[in-house]
């Protein structure tokens, strides 16, 4: 089950990538659900040797609500928002794939630093987790439609829950339930958010949102 | 002791029950002048009874309070301040009820006479405090009455600036004393005086307790570059008020620096040669920015700072005598110093009472526009005058008495083979012929001569409430110049309690000290005699003769009009000149023009230096280097996300 | 275990009733009675000194229990004057603030309980969340942004403070699988074994985490912009409650590195983060001209005081809870007389404001002894605190630390004095503001109890207070 | 008793001839025959007898200045010594002597606004600037004589003074003598500072402020001024050349022909010299106070 996993992370990275990379939102939206579902099934390859009902259970919401819940949730405000023209972020593209490289270095370097924990299922989980965090950090702070910061929030929840697996069987169910429930609140409110502000500015470029200021 | 509890009991019902809703306004303020006096009274005698040298057991409550107990005592030295500060205080209540009349009608005076009785506790506690802790309580709570007080008049922008800057003062000053007395606290293990005195571990944080404590105390007493809001608070407080802040909230200030000094057992030599110029370019300087001053209040406060110069002069040179093992030097120096401190009291809220009688007369604080008051005020004239040669320390008065005493401390110092030694009596001499020419001036330009402006000439006598405690602290000043003998022990006896004098050699010195001034008590008896004498030769002279009046010489002009007179400033402008690069003076005027001139105009006022050239400028110069970075805040919410970014990385990279 | 169950249903079930509710006249009374409740709960496990628990994960500590008893005291406060404050506010349906004010209670109520990380976690993510749509009460422009970039800013905080949980896991269970992982009961004996790299990453990232939480500097930029939008009463519940909650979710960090004797990394983290948000409140606190956005300036000043408390140790950390409490009532007084004065001259920026004292006689004076008790002036609480702290400082020889500390304080008095007394003082501007509402016993009374409370508390501390502030202390290895 | 005040008792008797004898050697100089030498009692004997005009503006603050300028200076005279002994002396009375003096000059000054004339306040404005210069030099003559003499009382400083033996000493007394010398002549308003005989009001100091006294207050003043001044030289005469403690008469004798030579001094000084501008005075003043500093470093060694 071992390659499996790789594939799996891999294409975690490989979804980063496309979101730093590509224009249109849509795509992006899309690219992320399928992080989500990666992310879903990497438990049942992780501990291939647990059976549990529990594994199952979680990795079914987890593709559930990180495949196709949210993702939809950001389609409905999309369409409100009527915006569907690929969103210009504040620094070149290419920049931003350059930035987003020096991340996964840096998260590969921070991961470094700590020591393996014995029994995780492979060795690569730790940096990709980091490097997904950081590189949600980086979306949420080059992107100028808001809507795309939430996209890199989403980002940094999947990057901290890729991490959260190492330890699938130490986190007892109802705290997984828990973060699984607080984040998709987090999401929901930030959708409305996101509804209001277009009403009240007329766009949701986050170039309106500077008049409180010292 | 119970007299003291008994004492502050009576004062705050003063101040609380002004706020009973079934009250009239006179009766209001009845009761609270009644009772504040009789507090007053009542607060006198464990002070006299200290002063005396009789030790008073001290009161102990313990107090849920971390490191904090409250106990009161009093000790020669607190008693010493007790009774000056009961005796102003009931001054100035007294005056008060009568002066805060006019001001019935259109405001309610509660919180004024509510404040007031809280300052007038928390003063009576700072004495009497003997835990670091409750001193620092009492000495805030102190600061925020003086605050509220001073803020009265709140609705003019000056004096709202004054309060704020009185209060940014203070609270500076007490964040110094925090660490002093954190420092001392913790060094010697509890919070309580008593446990402090002496303690062998105080002596390695010696010089860092001494350079804060000179700061936070040396902020309320008014050493010369911390002195910046005194000349500001002074003029916006009401005339009781700032006649107890000059009389006794300043000297709060002089009591810290002694009570903390004192707890060092060997005070090394430089302390006193710090005490010492400090105390001399404040009294210089003071005196020299009171002259260039024309508005009276303003005057005073300068004059205020001078004669703090006076006082830490003489606890320099106390100091110097401990430090050299000469018990005459320190007990004259250090006498010398708490007699200024209560005469300083006392000329010093009388003449902010009189400049407050002649406020409420004229309405206006401006000595260029009065001129002629004794004719129509001779009562305050004769106070005011008698206040002023006071304060100038001439002969009949207690202000001789007590620079005597520091003047023979700088001589016997002077003797000594250190150079710089010598300095401390030309200095002395020098504030006081300053001294000299700033009360002729400021006595002159109000009372005598001819009434400047109808306000002026229109000016009607105070009430007695007003004469009353200006008349009873003046008879005081001339009570302690005539029998200075007799106060002199117990003058020993609180300065063995300031300073580290073995008991033995105090007494010693008590004995020398002693006729010497009794000397000085004929000295003025022989004056006044002789001057009564040739009075009474000039009358017999005159009686055969004929006595006329006539007009001043005018070298032939008769049309003479009052305008033509010497005011505060013109009288003040050839002193002022010679000091040209001290007094940050500005004039402005526009001189009459061409030939036949329609209109001339002259306006003179002189800002405070420290403040104008040196403060201003620099927290200028801070505000406009802090809003840079107030740019930081820019309202684009990814760089927020980034500054959170770049220091966790940055912490990670750091400490893992 | 019935009270705990209590304390924690009874605010969802009203929150439930007030959903169904239609008057608004009538909803805020539902605040009222939860905060009644929950009170009278609270009081009775000061009374029967009962240490209440469900199963291992939700129980009660002295740590716990100081903050369980803040929140209620200070929600109590803010109910009573939220009834007068939505009357006045009829124009706005408060089904949303009722509502989310009651979830923000009993997530708040959930952390003081939570003995697990996990569970600490999504308890102040669930008071994240209730408290976003108190901000977009206004319903303005201004106040959509600050809720924004609230929500922005905490929720990757949070995001990061999970990771930060789940580093803790990591560093538990290095030496191989242990049964209840992340639990603070089960942790602390064996915090021998933890992987100190771990350790170290998972403190990071969770002191930055609730660091944004708490809104220490650089994680401050949310702050001024949250309160300076939000209303009064809400201004007040964050800057009390809230930020108490996350300072036990510190305390609950500094307890895990006390046991696993890593507190000699974990000191000069938390004393760099203190003095950094206090210089960071001091700088922007000088040219201030909002009145709200001060509050706010001087609200991570406290939380800087707090953290360098926690860092310093000893005496300090008794003072850090001390002052925990003090700050909590002493913002209460500040916040809700902004309120009052805002509401009054229709405009936030103090040089529009003056003669709030004759306009608002009650207010002014409230507001100016707020400001006197917030600068640490004797009388009131804060100056035994910041005494306590500083003697703390002083006691360790850290002369670097006392000369910052002071430092910061007396530009912070500076700035605040500049924008306070001339707003307390002065001749009130006669133009159509002198319309504005007055003051009422609804609005200035529960204020005034909590100024009452700080004077008190400067002058003396009860002995019960005490006895819980010093075991709180002592969780995290403090002394008298 | 009686004994100690003889030396009061002459000061009172002989201070008017010091004026006599300095106008006598200004006529001399000029080559007139000058006024007699007991002019100035001739003078005070008929203002005694005159009436008294006061100003209709004054107060009693007026008709005490006189007064009390006179009671000050006959009770300063009493500690300085006269043919080497004092009527009083104790530890500290320089101090007295000097702020004796000061009330004296606060009460004239007093007097001088009283009149409410431009003149008078002008006078008294100068009057007090120049005391500013002259107290501090006073001060540190008297801090050098008590460093070298080891006393502070007045009469013993003069008296037992060794300045003439030691070599070191001639220097300083040189020193202390002229800074002495330029007090002196600026307390008493003698010509390099101020013009006693001058008739135009805005040049004056000292005379402009009592312009409006007349009669007895006029005498008053004019006797004061005249003690004030044989003070001064007394104190002249001890420090240049120390008393013969023989018999009375023989140090009475010295000390008179001393109190002649200083006054014809200062009599040729005011026939050679004329007014300062009134701008150089306080750098007169200056220059008479650094000096004595500098016989203050001198006697450090």
């Amino acid at each position: 089950m071992e390659h499996v996993t790789q594939l799996l992370l891999i294409l975690v990275i490989l979804a980063n990538l496309f979101v730093l990379g590509s224009h249109p939102l849509g795509a992006c939206i899309r690219a992320v659900a399928f992080q989500g579902i990666a992310l879903g099934l990497l438990p049942l390859s992780l501990h291939p040797e647990e059976r549990s009902i529990h594994l199952f259970v979680i990795a079914l919401g987890m593709v559930g609500l990180k495949g196709f819940v949210i993702p939809g949730l950001l389609f409905r405000a999309i369409r409100d928002a009527a915006i569907r023209k690929e969103q210009e972020p504040l620094i070149g593209f290419n920049t931003g794939l350059f930035l987003g490289a020096i991340l996964v270095g840096l998260g590969f370097g921070i991961a470094g630093k700590l020591p393996l924990p014995p029994h995780t299922g492979s060795s690569m989980v730790v940096p990709v987790a980091l490097s997904t965090v950081m590189m949600g950090l980086l979306v949420i702070v080059t992107r100028a439609k808001i809507l795309s910061q939430a996209l890199g929030y989403l980002i940094l929840e999947n990057g901290i829950y890729t991490f959260g697996l190492i330890l699938a069987a130490g986190l007892p169910g109802l705290i997984e339930m828990g973060v699984l429930l607080d984040i998709f609140a987090g999401i929901f409110i930030m959708g409305t958010v996101i509804e209001h502000i277009h009403r009240e500015f007329g766009s949701i470029s986050a170039h309106k949102l500077v008049n409180l200021r010292e | 002791m119970t007299f003291l509890g008994l004492s502050l009991l009576m004062v705050f019902l003063g101040g609380v029950l002004v706020f009973l809703p079934g009250l009239s306004r006179r009766a209001a303020s009845l009761t609270h002048t009644v009772l504040v006096l009789a507090g007053c009274g009542v607060g006198l005698v464990p002070a006299w009874q200290a002063l005396a040298g009789q030790t008073l057991s001290s009161v102990l409550v313990s107090w849920s309070v971390p490191g904090g107990q409250i106990e009161l005592g009093i000790d020669a030295l607190s008693g010493l301040f007790l009774l000056l500060h009961f005796v102003v205080s009931a001054a100035a209540v007294l005056f008060g009820s009568s002066y805060f009349e006019p001001y019935e009608e259109e405001r309610s005076l509660k919180s004024v006479r509510f404040f007031l009785s809280g300052f007038i506790i928390a003063i009576a506690l700072v004495f009497t405090a003997q835990n670091a802790v409750l001193f620092l309580v009492a000495w805030e709570m102190m600061a925020l009455a003086g605050f509220f007080l001073v803020a009265f008049e709140g609705h003019e922008r000056q004096v709202r600036r004054a309060a704020l800057l009185y209060f940014v003062a203070t609270h500076l000053g007490t964040l110094c004393l925090f660490v002093v007395f954190g420092v001392l606290g913790m060094r010697a293990g509890s919070f309580a005086f008593a446990q402090m005195a002496g303690h062998p571990a105080l002596l390695a944080a010696s010089t860092p307790i001494f350079v804060l404590a000179l700061l936070g105390f040396g902020s309320k007493a008014g050493f010369v570059p911390l002195h910046i809001w005194l000349p500001e608070a002074h003029p916006a407080a009401p005339s009781p008020v700032s006649a107890l802040m000059s009389g006794v909230m300043i000297k709060t200030g002089i009591y810290g620096l002694l009570r903390v000094l004192g707890l060092f057992a060997q005070p090394p030599a430089w302390w006193g040669l710090t005490l010492g110029a400090i105390g001399m370019c404040s009294g210089i300087l003071g005196i020299v920015w009171a002259l260039a001053q024309s508005d009276v209040k303003r005057f005073l406060a300068y004059s205020s700072i001078e004669n703090v110069g006076i006082i830490t002069l003489g606890i320099g040179i106390g100091y110097l005598g401990v430090s050299f093992h000469n018990p005459l030097i320190a007990l004259f120096g250090l006498a010398g110093t708490l007699w200024h401190v209560v005469n300083h009291g006392l000329f010093k809220s009388a003449l902010f009472l009189g400049a407050g009688s002649v406020l409420h007369a004229t309405g206006s604080r401006d000595m260029n526009q009065q001129g002629g008051l004794f004719t129509r005020m001779p009562l305050t004239g004769c106070c005011v005058l008698m206040a002023s040669m006071a304060i100038c320390g001439l002969p009949p008065f207690n202000g001789f008495i007590s620079e005597w005493l520091i003047y023979s401390g700088a001589f016997h110092l002077g003797q000594r083979q250190e150079l710089y030694l010598f300095v401390g009596a030309p200095v002395l001499a020098l504030i006081g012929a300053l001294a000299v020419a700033c009360f002729s001036n400021a006595f002159g330009a109000q009372f005598l001569g001819v009434a400047r402006t109808e306000r002026a000439s229109a000016a009607k006598e105070s009430d007695w409430r007003m004469l009353l405690p200006m008349g009873a602290l003046t008879g005081a000043c001339l009570m302690i110049g005539l029998v200075p003998g007799r106060c002199f022990p117990a003058l020993g006896r609180a300065a063995a309690a300031a300073a580290p004098l073995s008991q033995m050699d105090v007494l010693g010195a008590i004995g020398d000290g002693g006729p010497l001034l009794s000397n000085i008590g004929l000295l003025s008896g022989a004056f006044l005699f002789l001057a009564t004498f040739l009075f009474l030769m000039r009358q017999g002279i005159l009686a055969g003769k004929d006595v006329a009046q006539s007009s001043t010489w005018g070298c032939g002009y008769s049309l003479v009009s009052a305008r033509a007179q010497y005011t505060a400033s013109s009288f003040a402008q050839f002193p002022v000149s010679l000091f040209r690069s001290l007094v940050d003076r500005r004039v402005e005027s526009d001189r009459p023009k061409g030939y036949f001139p329609t209109g001339a105009r002259f306006r003179s006022s002189a800002p405070d230096l420290i403040l104008n050239r040196v403060v201003s400028p620099l927290v200028e110069r801070s505000l406009a280097w802090m809003s840079t970075f107030r740019r930081l805040q820019h309202g684009k919410v990814q760089l927020y996300l980034l500054y959170m970014f770049v220091f966790m990385v940055a912490l990670l990279f750091w400490k893992l | 275990m019935t009270i705990l169950l209590l304390l924690l249903l009874i605010p969802v079930v009203l929150a439930g009733v007030s959903l169904a509710i239609r008057s608004d006249v009538w909803r805020p009374w539902m605040l009222v009675i939860a905060a009644v409740l929950h009170a009278s709960l609270v009081a009775n496990l000061w009374v029967s000194d009962a240490w209440p628990s469900i199963g291992t994960w939700l129980s009660l500590d002295p740590a716990g229990k100081v903050v369980l008893s803040l929140i209620s005291a200070l929600f109590l406060a803010a109910s009573v004057y939220a009834v007068g404050y939505l009357h006045r506010r009829l124009e706005r349906p408060n089904r949303t603030f009722v509502t989310s004010l009651l979830f923000f209670l009993s997530a708040t109520s959930v952390v003081a309980f939570s003995q697990h990380f996990g569970l600490l976690w999504v308890a102040l993510e669930a008071t994240t969340l209730a408290s976003a749509p108190l901000l977009y009460f206004n319903h303005n422009s201004r106040s959509l942004e600050a809720t924004w970039k609230y929500l922005l800013i905490c929720s990757v905080g949070i995001a990061l403070a999970l990771l930060g949980t789940f580093f803790l896991a990591v560093a538990e269970t290095f030496q191989g699988p242990v049964e209840s992982a992340l639990l603070l009961p089960a942790m602390l004996p064996r915090a021998g074994s933890l992987s100190v790299p771990w350790l170290h990453a998972a403190f990071i990232f969770l002191l930055v985490g609730y660091g944004t939480k708490m809104g220490l500097a650089p994680m401050h930029t949310w702050k001024p912009d949250a309160y300076g939008e939000a209303p009064g009463l809400v201004g007040f519940l964050l800057s009390g409650v809230l930020t108490s909650c996350a300072f036990l979710a510190l305390v609950r960090l500094t307890q895990v590195c006390q046991a696993a004797g890593q507190m000699d990394f974990a000191r000069p983290l938390f004393i760099l983060l203190g003095l950094l948000s206090m210089g960071v409140a001091a700088v922007f606190m000088l040219g201030q001209t909002d009145y709200k956005r001060m509050l706010a300036y001087s609200s991570v000043e406290h939380m800087g005081i707090l953290t360098l408390g926690l860092g310093l140790g000893g005496l300090a950390t008794y003072g850090a809870w001390l002052h925990m409490v003090n700050n909590g009532l002493a913002k209460g007084v500040l916040f809700l007389m902004a309120g009052n004065i805002h509401r009054h001259y229709r405009t936030k920026t103090a040089s529009e404001v003056h003669g709030v004292l004759h306009r608002l006689p009650w207010s002014g004076a409230l507001f100016m002894a707020g400001f006197i008790a917030i600068t640490g002036s004797p009388p009131f609480g804060l100056f035994m605190s910041e005494f306590t702290i500083l003697r703390g400082a002083i006691g360790n020889g850290h002369w670097g630390i006392v000369a910052g500390y002071l430092g910061c304080l007396a530009v912070i008095f500076i700035g605040m004095a500049r924008i306070v007394v001339p707003m307390v003082f002065g001749e009130p501007p006669n133009d159509a503001a002198a319309s504005g509402p007055k003051d009422s016993f609804l609005t200035t009374f529960t204020p005034l109890v909590l100024l009452a409370a700080v004077l008190v508390l400067g002058l003396y501390i009860p002995s019960w207070l005490d006895r819980a502030l010093l075991a709180a202390a002592q969780l995290v290895g403090g002394l008298r | 008793m009686l004994t100690t005040f003889i030396p009061l008792g002459v000061t009172l008797v002989a201070a008017p001839l010091v004026p006599g004898l300095i106008n006598k050697t200004k006529a001399a100089f000029a080559g007139r025959q000058g006024p007699p030498l007991f002019q100035l009692y001739f003078d005070l004997l008929k203002l005694l007898n005159k009436g008294a005009v006061y100003s209709r503006v004054t107060t009693w603050i007026f008709r005490a200045g006189p007064i009390v300028s006179l009671a000050s200076v006959i009770v300063a005279a009493l500690f300085v010594p006269v043919a080497g002994t004092a009527s009083l002396s104790f530890s500290g009375d320089i101090i007295a002597f000097a702020y004796l003096l000061g009330l004296g000059r606060f009460f004239t000054v007093l007097a001088a606004l009283d009149t409410g004339s431009s003149f008078e306040g002008m006078g008294a404005s100068r009057e007090v600037t120049f005391a500013m210069f002259a107290e501090p030099t006073l001060f540190i003559i008297f801090v050098i004589l008590a460093r070298v003499t080891g006393s502070l009382s007045l009469s013993s400083m003069l008296t037992q003074a060794p300045l003439v033996g030691t070599p070191s000493m001639a220097g300083l007394l040189a020193l202390v003598v002229f800074s002495l010398f330029i007090v002196c002549l600026a307390e008493n308003s003698r010509i390099p500072v101020d013009d006693p005989a001058t008739h135009l009001e805005l040049t004056m100091i000292h005379e402009v402020m009592v312009l409006d006294h007349g009669g007895p207050d006029l005498a008053f003043i004019l006797y004061g001024a005249s003690i004030k001044l044989f003070v001064m030289v007394a104190m002249l005469a001890h420090l240049v050349f120390p008393m013969p403690d023989g018999s009375p008469v023989q140090s009475g004798l010295v000390f008179g022909s001393l109190m002649a030579l200083i006054t014809i001094v200062i009599g040729i000084v005011e026939s050679a010299m004329a007014r300062l501008r009134m701008v150089r005075v306080p750098r007169l003043l200056m220059a008479a106070c650094m000096i004595a500093c500098f016989g203050m470093i001198i006697s450090l060694r």
